[in-house]
């Protein structure tokens, strides 16, 4: 049982297969908890609930690349694509909701090819520069085009049939719950054995046969059209968008912060992350939000505490503590 | 089986490899030997794909391999080990040598579950079942010389190609793996094996070639090589009996 | 006579595994002594733990009569313990020159620093002819040269070399151990490791060899030959296991 | 018991914190003297104020003005200010059905303006981009004749890009000739290229259409550039202070266009003359409290809040109905003027467009004051050229 | 518009000496501790800060201020290096990013508490004055700009070269376990360096607090600048950071004068360049060899 447990949570989980009863149980409830939300939760667990699924997704979409070596420090280039080809579909193309929200996949996932295949390469803080610039590039594309996007001024969804919010709503939680679902996927499947090789040697996992263009190309698109959907339905949400917004470093940076305090390439790692950060960054507000300043300085304060201090996130704490006391029945076995 | 015509390989101005023939035949026990630096890395990297050979031929089966990347090389049934180790040192060494299984010329067809039951007989060959659940990375050397092996040894190859793999171990441990290849061999796999052990190797290989400078020095017999006066010169210094 | 440098049940270990269980040596005054054991015993990690390079996690370094146990590996440079390391370590875009110059960047070895440069470019001819050169272009066995000469430039009491003569041709070893004898006669004391364990005992008057984390042997060179163990071990004379 | 609420969202950190800053003086401000003269309650309810911080993130704001009128239950909004989360702000505003009033200071961008379109309960206290122009392309006329020659100078930033259309168009009408209308990156390094382009067309009147922090970098690089114009122009960042510290000397000659400066004539108010004094009793009180003369934001700040808690009292209700209605037909005199709502380009309610046209003039005793040149009833001074 | 040529080389002269300097910095810490110091940009807004204030209350010029404030970048380095980057010099790049980043966070907002968002400079009587030379435009705040970041970046280079402690620097950048050896106080170095890369940082500040505007944010753009002239020159190399600067200065001043709408184009220009190096040079124009697994 232990073990079980241990194996879902830790990095180097081992029994590929075997899917703990626990995990699943805890995922089904979140999911159907996620479902119900948008109708019975109050304004408040309801907003809260759409910017947790959404950092949700960032996160674990974020966590696929790293989990393959690849740093992204541009990920707001997904995210800002998603939401240009949301709302520029919507407004010029006059395409309804759902589908405006497969073209933002799309979008992300080409994007996320062309920087697979361009990026080919490149590694470490090489390839974590080049998506920052890719990131910057996109911002002063959208930025100089103003009679396509709108241009710094910003552009309104002007869609014809607007969804209600509660459709919105349902549309982040079932994407977070099919995001985290793909995660699983990902991570019980050959891919995960994959990706952990690519991170740790790219060399040698060649010498096994591993293709790593191949994972490289599969996951950056995977990746890339997650972050792209959450943009997509972003838009939906906000109604608003202008470059600013789109290619925020912000997003860039709660997609990292979540899985590094959650726990780095671990299957709930980003979800636990995210649900600490949305609840440390609205408890900075609420609590120091009329002192200028005060609410991103206290959040600036935790954030280098968890790196400082959980270094290796809940998740490790979490890992250390199953190993300890399995450690610690084994004694109690072997002394019988 | 490995065919090498006239490969060379240089860095710049060194001539690490120059114009070297050889074949390996099937299911051959096959040793190289030479002093350090003398290329023999250099080689298993051309075979491999690491390095592309500035000049000459490499086929494997009657098929030309120079100029694969390195994972074709691999699905086509060459497998190697690396003399600085290169365990996937976040990963389990069950999970290590999960991963052999899943890639390689067969994986595409394995479930993991599959993969997974593959991955005992290895461990236990090389003497790792117990310390299957540990982190690659925090091994010993002598122990991630083992998973290297290990890891190579589940993708299943036709040609094994061993750089060194006895560096690290106990002499006791040596006896053992000596073992273990021997059983390797006689199971059908042709062997090609790099080693400063020379115990090992002399009783091990049915051929010894000799590198020295990146040219071949003398190929033969162990006995042969061990008694010939060039090899004693550039590599073994004195005699084996005086030694 | 305290030895200058003792070594008391000394444990080190490197994240989860323990590579010197209980180790205890010394090194007394104007002596050459030499570390034997197979790869991966811990010889490199003795001299490691020496110089301070990785901290033990029992035991006791004295030297020179004071525990040293905890002192930073800066530190105990300025006392006088000097390491060329593993693998040589030249600073590879530094010149010969400069190389030299900052293995004297110990206050005390400054102020002699150009009689010490005179010394070293004296014993290797060949650094003097290349100084201007950058250290990562040098051969290695002239890096290996230059990293000895460093070692030297910064005044030792006691001059550590772990296998000072790996990657350098067979006339140059002979060069070498020349140098070595000639630094121990003006007074210098010195520990090397080496795999070349017959060169090595000829040089050393004592000898000590690691197995499995500890001193399996110790004794004069002389005696140290003739043991039967470190003939089996490293000497080649063991008849290969008949399993 | 229930409370009269006021949602107040302000970006207090992030890249308006300066604005931010202005617009939660001015609410405070307003709270602190309504409690003075009518005491504790509105409509016969505790005040409320809910300051919250959008980060000058739209992601934030847009939760934020649905937490604030779905779970807080807000009578008003007031703010949010910076164009963008202004913006931002539009969409979950307008998706809720029972919206309470908003009073919108701060955004100037016609955008905005379009997006809300005829909505009944949303109130502007701010000027529109148009209305910059008007201004100044008519006072110019009249002052100077309209046979110059005008170069822009516009930030890709959301002031710049909102800006300029309006500038060119009511510029080009009133007769002037536009010689350039350059580009510039917000955050440049180096405005030298744009300049030197600019020089070469030899252009009367130089308009800056940049947010404070270019604006200050631009001023110094142009004292530098020894342009040979008549007039400097600029849009908002003439009359803050902030600009005025930043740039020193070099402020002398600029001319801006603003809803408040230091030195109107507004009267005070009869009915409330405690809650809206006369101009410059307003400054004067800001000037004890603050120690400096209040920025435009603080103003506008100050009397929407004001407004929004009259509305309530006087008419004993906080229904957003009662509240419109009460809205649309009262008229106090305000230190920024006049406090009847009319229509705008688009929107049905907008206070305080009146804009005045001012020069930053160097005194006798080397201090710089703020000298009204138009409209001409309100003129304290001439319109100087530039050396 | 060739007779422009000149100004546009003079132009690019003197930006280029500015962008330098920011980089320059930022290439030191990772040359020699490795790491990427995502609070760079914060060091030079306290530079700017610093500049400013002592301006305002002491009435101090900019340049007279430079030494105080290179001294008290030094310290503040140093101190930073002793508080909390020590703690994650062998943690994976991702968290020593991730936490420079919190640092500049925090600092960011401290300023903002501090001292308010407000927008503020300096303005000694060369900010806005300039020099003519026939047809030639310099502005004198720029050319003492310039003459700074000249001055700081010889100082550094000859320091590295010739001085004892930076020949120890260099050997610690290269390796630092050999270094160790030679008697290095691996560790002081590392702080020495941090705080004299804040200290270069700082010193930015001093000489862009007369040129653009300083406000709690400014940091930001700056060290997306830096990074691109960093990966332009190859990281880790001083040679190469100025030659990175003066290809982007270049770059933008070109392509503001030549065409239309370039000015708001020339930052794409970073991004550009920035792709093409790295797609055809991996480590850049001056690269050291650089591990690149993180
Ligand atoms: N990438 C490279 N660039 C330049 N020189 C290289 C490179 N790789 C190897 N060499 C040089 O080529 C020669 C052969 O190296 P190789 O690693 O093949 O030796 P080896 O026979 O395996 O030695 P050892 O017994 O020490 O493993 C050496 O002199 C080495 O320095
Ligand atoms: N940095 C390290 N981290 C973890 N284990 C290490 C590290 N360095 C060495 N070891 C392990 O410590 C053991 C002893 O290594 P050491 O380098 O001291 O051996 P050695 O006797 O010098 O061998 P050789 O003859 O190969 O130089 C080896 O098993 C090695 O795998
Ligand atoms: C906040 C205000 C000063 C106005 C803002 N700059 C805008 O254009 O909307
Ligand atoms: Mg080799
Ligand atoms: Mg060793």
């Amino acid at each position: 049982m232990n073990a079980r447990i241990l194996s879902s949570f830790s990095p180097q989980a081992e029994q590929g297969t075997t899917i703990p009863l626990l995990l699943v149980a805890g995922l089904v409830a979140a999911g159907i908890a996620l479902l119900l939300i948008p109708f019975l939760g109050s304004q408040t667990l309801v907003d809260v609930t759409f910017r947790t699924c959404s950092l949700v997704i960032l996160a674990a979409s974020w966590n696929l690349m790293a989990s393959a070596g690849l740093i992204s420090l541009g990920h707001s280039a997904f995210f800002g694509l998603g939401s240009y080809a949301g709302i520029l579909t919507a407004n010029l193309l006059a395409v309804p909701f759902w589908l405006s929200l497969v073209i933002a996949l799309v979008a992300g996932g080409v994007l996320g090819l062309s920087l697979a295949l361009v990026t080919a390469r490149l590694r470490g803080i090489f390839f974590a520069i080049t998506t920052l610039a890719l990131s910057e590039g996109l911002r002063i594309i959208a930025v100089m085009l103003p009679d396509l996007t709108g241009g710094a001024k910003g552009a309104y969804l002007a869609a014809a049939s607007v969804p209600s919010q509660m459709t919105v709503n349902v549309a982040m939680s079932v994407a977070a719950i099919l995001a985290c679902l793909g995660v699983v996927l990902v991570f019980r499947s050959r891919y995960y054995y994959a990706l952990r090789a690519m991170r740790a040697n790219e060399h040698a996992a060649q010498m096994i046969g591993i293709y790593p263009l191949k994972y490289r190309v599969g996951i950056t698109v995977l990746s890339g059209a997650m972050a792209s959907l959450v943009g997509g339905i972003e838009v939906w949400h906000g109604g608003y968008l202008d470059p600013g917004i789109a290619f925020d470093l912000h997003v860039t940076i709660m997609a990292q912060i979540a899985p590094i305090i959650g726990g780095l390439y671990t299957i709930v790692g980003p979800v636990l992350g995210s649900v600490l950060t949305i609840f440390l960054g609205d408890a900075t507000r609420l609590a120091f939000g009329h002192i200028p300043g005060a609410s991103l300085f206290v959040f600036g304060i935790l954030l280098v505490g968890c790196v400082l201090y959980l270094p290796h996130g809940l998740v490790g704490i979490f890992t250390r503590l199953v190993r300890s006391r399995a450690a610690l029945s084994q004694k109690k076995e072997a002394v019988r | 089986m490995l065919k090498l015509t006239n490969v060379s390989k240089s860095f710049g101005g060194l001539k690490a490899i120059s114009d070297l023939t050889f074949e390996v035949r099937p299911n051959q026990f096959f040793g190289i030997i030479g002093a350090n630096g003398a290329g023999k890395t250099t080689l298993l990297n051309l075979i491999t794909g690491y390095t592309p050979p500035s000049e000459g031929r490499i086929e494997f089966e009657g098929m030309p391999i120079h100029g694969l990347p390195p994972y074709r090389v691999a699905h086509c049934g060459i497998g190697r080990t690396f003399q600085i180790t290169q365990p996937f040192a976040e990963m389990s060494v069950l999970d290590n040598v999960m991963t052999g299984a899943l890639f390689s010329r067969n994986g595409a067809r394995r479930s993991l579950r599959q993969a997974r039951a593959m991955c005992d007989e290895p461990l236990r060959l090389v003497g790792l079942a117990d310390q299957a659940h540990q982190l690659a990375g925090v091994l010993t050397l002598g122990a991630r010389k083992k998973l290297e092996l290990a890891r190579v040894l589940v993708t299943e190859p036709r040609l094994l190609l061993l750089d060194e793999v006895m560096g690290g171990l106990t002499p006791h441990e040596i006896d053992d793996l000596v073992e273990t290849l021997r059983r390797v061999h006689a199971a059908g796999t042709t062997i090609v094996m790099i080693e400063h052990v020379l115990h090992a190797i002399m009783n091990l290989s049915d051929h010894v070639f000799v590198l020295n400078f990146g040219r071949e020095l003398y190929r033969g017999t162990p006995d042969d090589v061990v008694n010939h006066p060039e090899v004693i010169a550039a590599y073994l210094g004195k005699p084996l009996t005086e030694q | 006579m305290t030895p200058l440098l003792e070594l008391k049940t000394l444990q080190v270990g490197y994240g989860e595994s323990l590579v010197l269980q209980d180790l205890s040596l010394s090194v007394n005054e104007g002596e050459i002594v030499c570390l034997l054991g197979a790869n991966g015993a811990g010889k490199t990690t003795t001299t490691r733990a020496i110089s301070g390079l990785i901290a033990p996690r029992s035991g006791e370094i004295r030297f020179a009569g004071k525990d040293i146990t905890t002192l930073p590996g800066h530190e105990r440079v300025t006392r006088g313990i000097c390491l060329s390391p593993e693998g040589r370590q030249v600073f590879p875009n530094f010149t010969v020159h400069e190389n030299l110059l900052i293995g004297s960047y110990n206050p005390a070895a400054r102020q002699r620093r150009v009689e010490k440069l005179e010394e070293v470019y004296g014993l290797f001819p060949r650094l003097a002819e290349r100084r201007k050169q950058k250290a990562g272009l040098m051969s290695g066995g002239e890096q290996q040269m230059l990293a000895i000469g460093r070692a030297l430039m910064g005044c030792p009491r006691l001059l550590v070399l772990d296998e000072p003569s790996l990657g350098l041709a067979p006339k140059i070893i002979i060069d070498l151990y020349e140098t070595i004898a000639t630094i121990a006669r003006q007074g210098l004391s010195i520990l090397f490791v080496e795999q070349n364990v017959q060169a090595a005992l000829l040089i050393a008057d004592r000898g000590y060899v690691i197995a499995n984390g500890h001193i399996a042997a110790a004794g004069s060179s002389a005696d140290l030959s003739k043991a039967e163990f470190v003939q089996e071990a490293f000497l080649g004379k063991k008849p290969v296991a008949a399993a | 018991q229930e409370t009269f609420t006021i949602g107040a969202p302000a970006s207090l950190s992030g890249k308006y914190a300066d604005y931010g800053n202005q617009a939660k003086n001015g609410v405070e401000t307003a709270i602190e003297v309504w409690k003075q003269v009518h005491g504790d309650k509105v409509a016969g309810r505790p005040i409320n104020v809910l300051v919250r911080d959008t980060q000058s993130n739209n992601a934030t704001t847009v939760s934020l003005i649905n937490m604030l009128i779905e779970t807080d239950k807000v009578d008003v909004i007031v703010g949010p200010d910076g164009s963008n989360v202004a913006a931002a702000a539009v969409p979950p505003w307008k998706k809720q059905e029972d919206r309470p009033i908003w009073f919108a200071p701060g955004g100037s961008s016609s955008v905005l303006e379009e997006e809300v379109g005829v909505d009944p309960y949303f109130f502007h206290t701010y000027a529109w981009t148009y209305y910059y122009h008007q201004n100044t392309s008519q006072a110019f006329k009249e002052i100077m004749g309209a046979d110059k020659k005008v170069a822009f100078i516009y930030s890709d930033g959301a002031y710049g890009r909102a800006h300029i259309d309006d500038a060119k168009k009511y510029f080009e009408e009133a007769g002037f000739e536009i010689v350039a209308s350059e580009l510039v990156r917000e955050g440049a390094t180096d405005f030298n290229p744009t300049l030197m382009r600019i020089r070469a067309r030899h252009p009367d009147i130089l308009y800056l259409l940049v947010q404070t922090n270019d604006a200050v970098q631009l001023t110094k690089q142009i004292a530098a550039a020894r342009l040979d114009v008549s007039l400097l122009v600029g849009t908002a960042q003439v009359q803050l202070s902030s600009w005025q510290e930043a740039v020193g000397v070099q402020q002398e000659c600029w001319t801006g266009v603003t809803t408040w400066v230091s030195g109107l004539k507004y009267p005070a108010d009869e009915r409330e003359p405690k809650i809206f004094p006369s101009a410059a009793d307003f400054e004067k009180m800001w000037m004890e409290k603050y120690k400096r003369t209040p920025d435009f934001l603080e103003v506008s700040y100050y009397i929407s809040t004001m407004l929004a808690m009259l509305a309530a009292d006087e008419t004993g209700s906080v229904d957003r109905e009662v509240m419109k209605d009460w809205l649309e037909k009262q008229n106090y005199n305000t230190p920024l003027g006049v406090s009847k709502f009319e229509k705008s380009r688009v929107a049905l309610h907008q206070a305080f467009g009146t804009m005045v046209v001012f020069q930053r003039q160097k005194q006798d005793d080397g201090s710089f004051k703020s000298v009204i040149v138009y409209p001409k009833e309100a003129a304290t001074g001439d319109l100087n050229l530039c050396k | 518009m060739m007779d422009l040529l000149p100004q546009v080389l003079a132009d690019s002269l003197l930006l280029a000496g500015l962008y330098s300097l920011m980089a320059v910095g930022m290439s030191l810490s990772f040359g020699i501790i490795r790491i990427v110091n995502f609070a760079h940009g914060e060091m030079v807004m306290l530079g700017a800060y610093g500049a400013y204030w002592l301006f305002v209350l002491l009435g101090l010029d900019p340049l007279v201020a430079l030494p105080l404030i290179l001294v008290a970048g030094l310290c503040l380095g140093w101190l930073l290096f002793r508080v909390v980057i020590v703690k994650v010099l062998e943690a994976p790049h991702l968290n020593q990013i991730l936490l420079t980043f919190g640092v500049g966070l925090v600092i960011q907002n401290l300023v903002v508490i501090l001292w308010s968002a407000n927008a503020r400079s300096t303005t000694p009587e060369y900010a806005t004055a300039s020099w003519i030379l026939g047809d030639l435009f310099l502005p004198q705040g720029r050319v003492v700009a310039f003459v700074v970041a000249a001055a700081l970046i010889a100082a550094l280079v000859a320091w590295l070269h010739w001085s004892e402690a930076g020949r120890a620097t260099r050997a610690v950048a290269e390796n630092s376990a050999a270094a160790t050896l030679m008697g290095i106080n691996v560790r002081k170095i590392y702080a020495l360096s941090f705080g004299v890369s804040s200290a270069l940082g700082a010193a930015t500040g001093v000489i862009v607090s007369f040129i653009i505007t300083i406000t709690p944010l400014m940091g930001f753009p700056i060290l997306i600048k830096a990074v691109a002239i960093v990966i332009l020159g190859g990281l880790g190399s001083v040679a190469g950071a100025v030659i990175g600067a003066f290809v982007l200065a270049t770059g933008e001043t070109f392509m503001s004068y030549y065409i239309s709408d370039g000015a708001g184009w020339a930052e794409g220009f970073a991004f550009v360049i920035i792709f093409a190096i790295l797609l055809l040079r991996p480590r850049g124009v001056f690269g050291q060899a650089v591990e690149t697994h993180s």
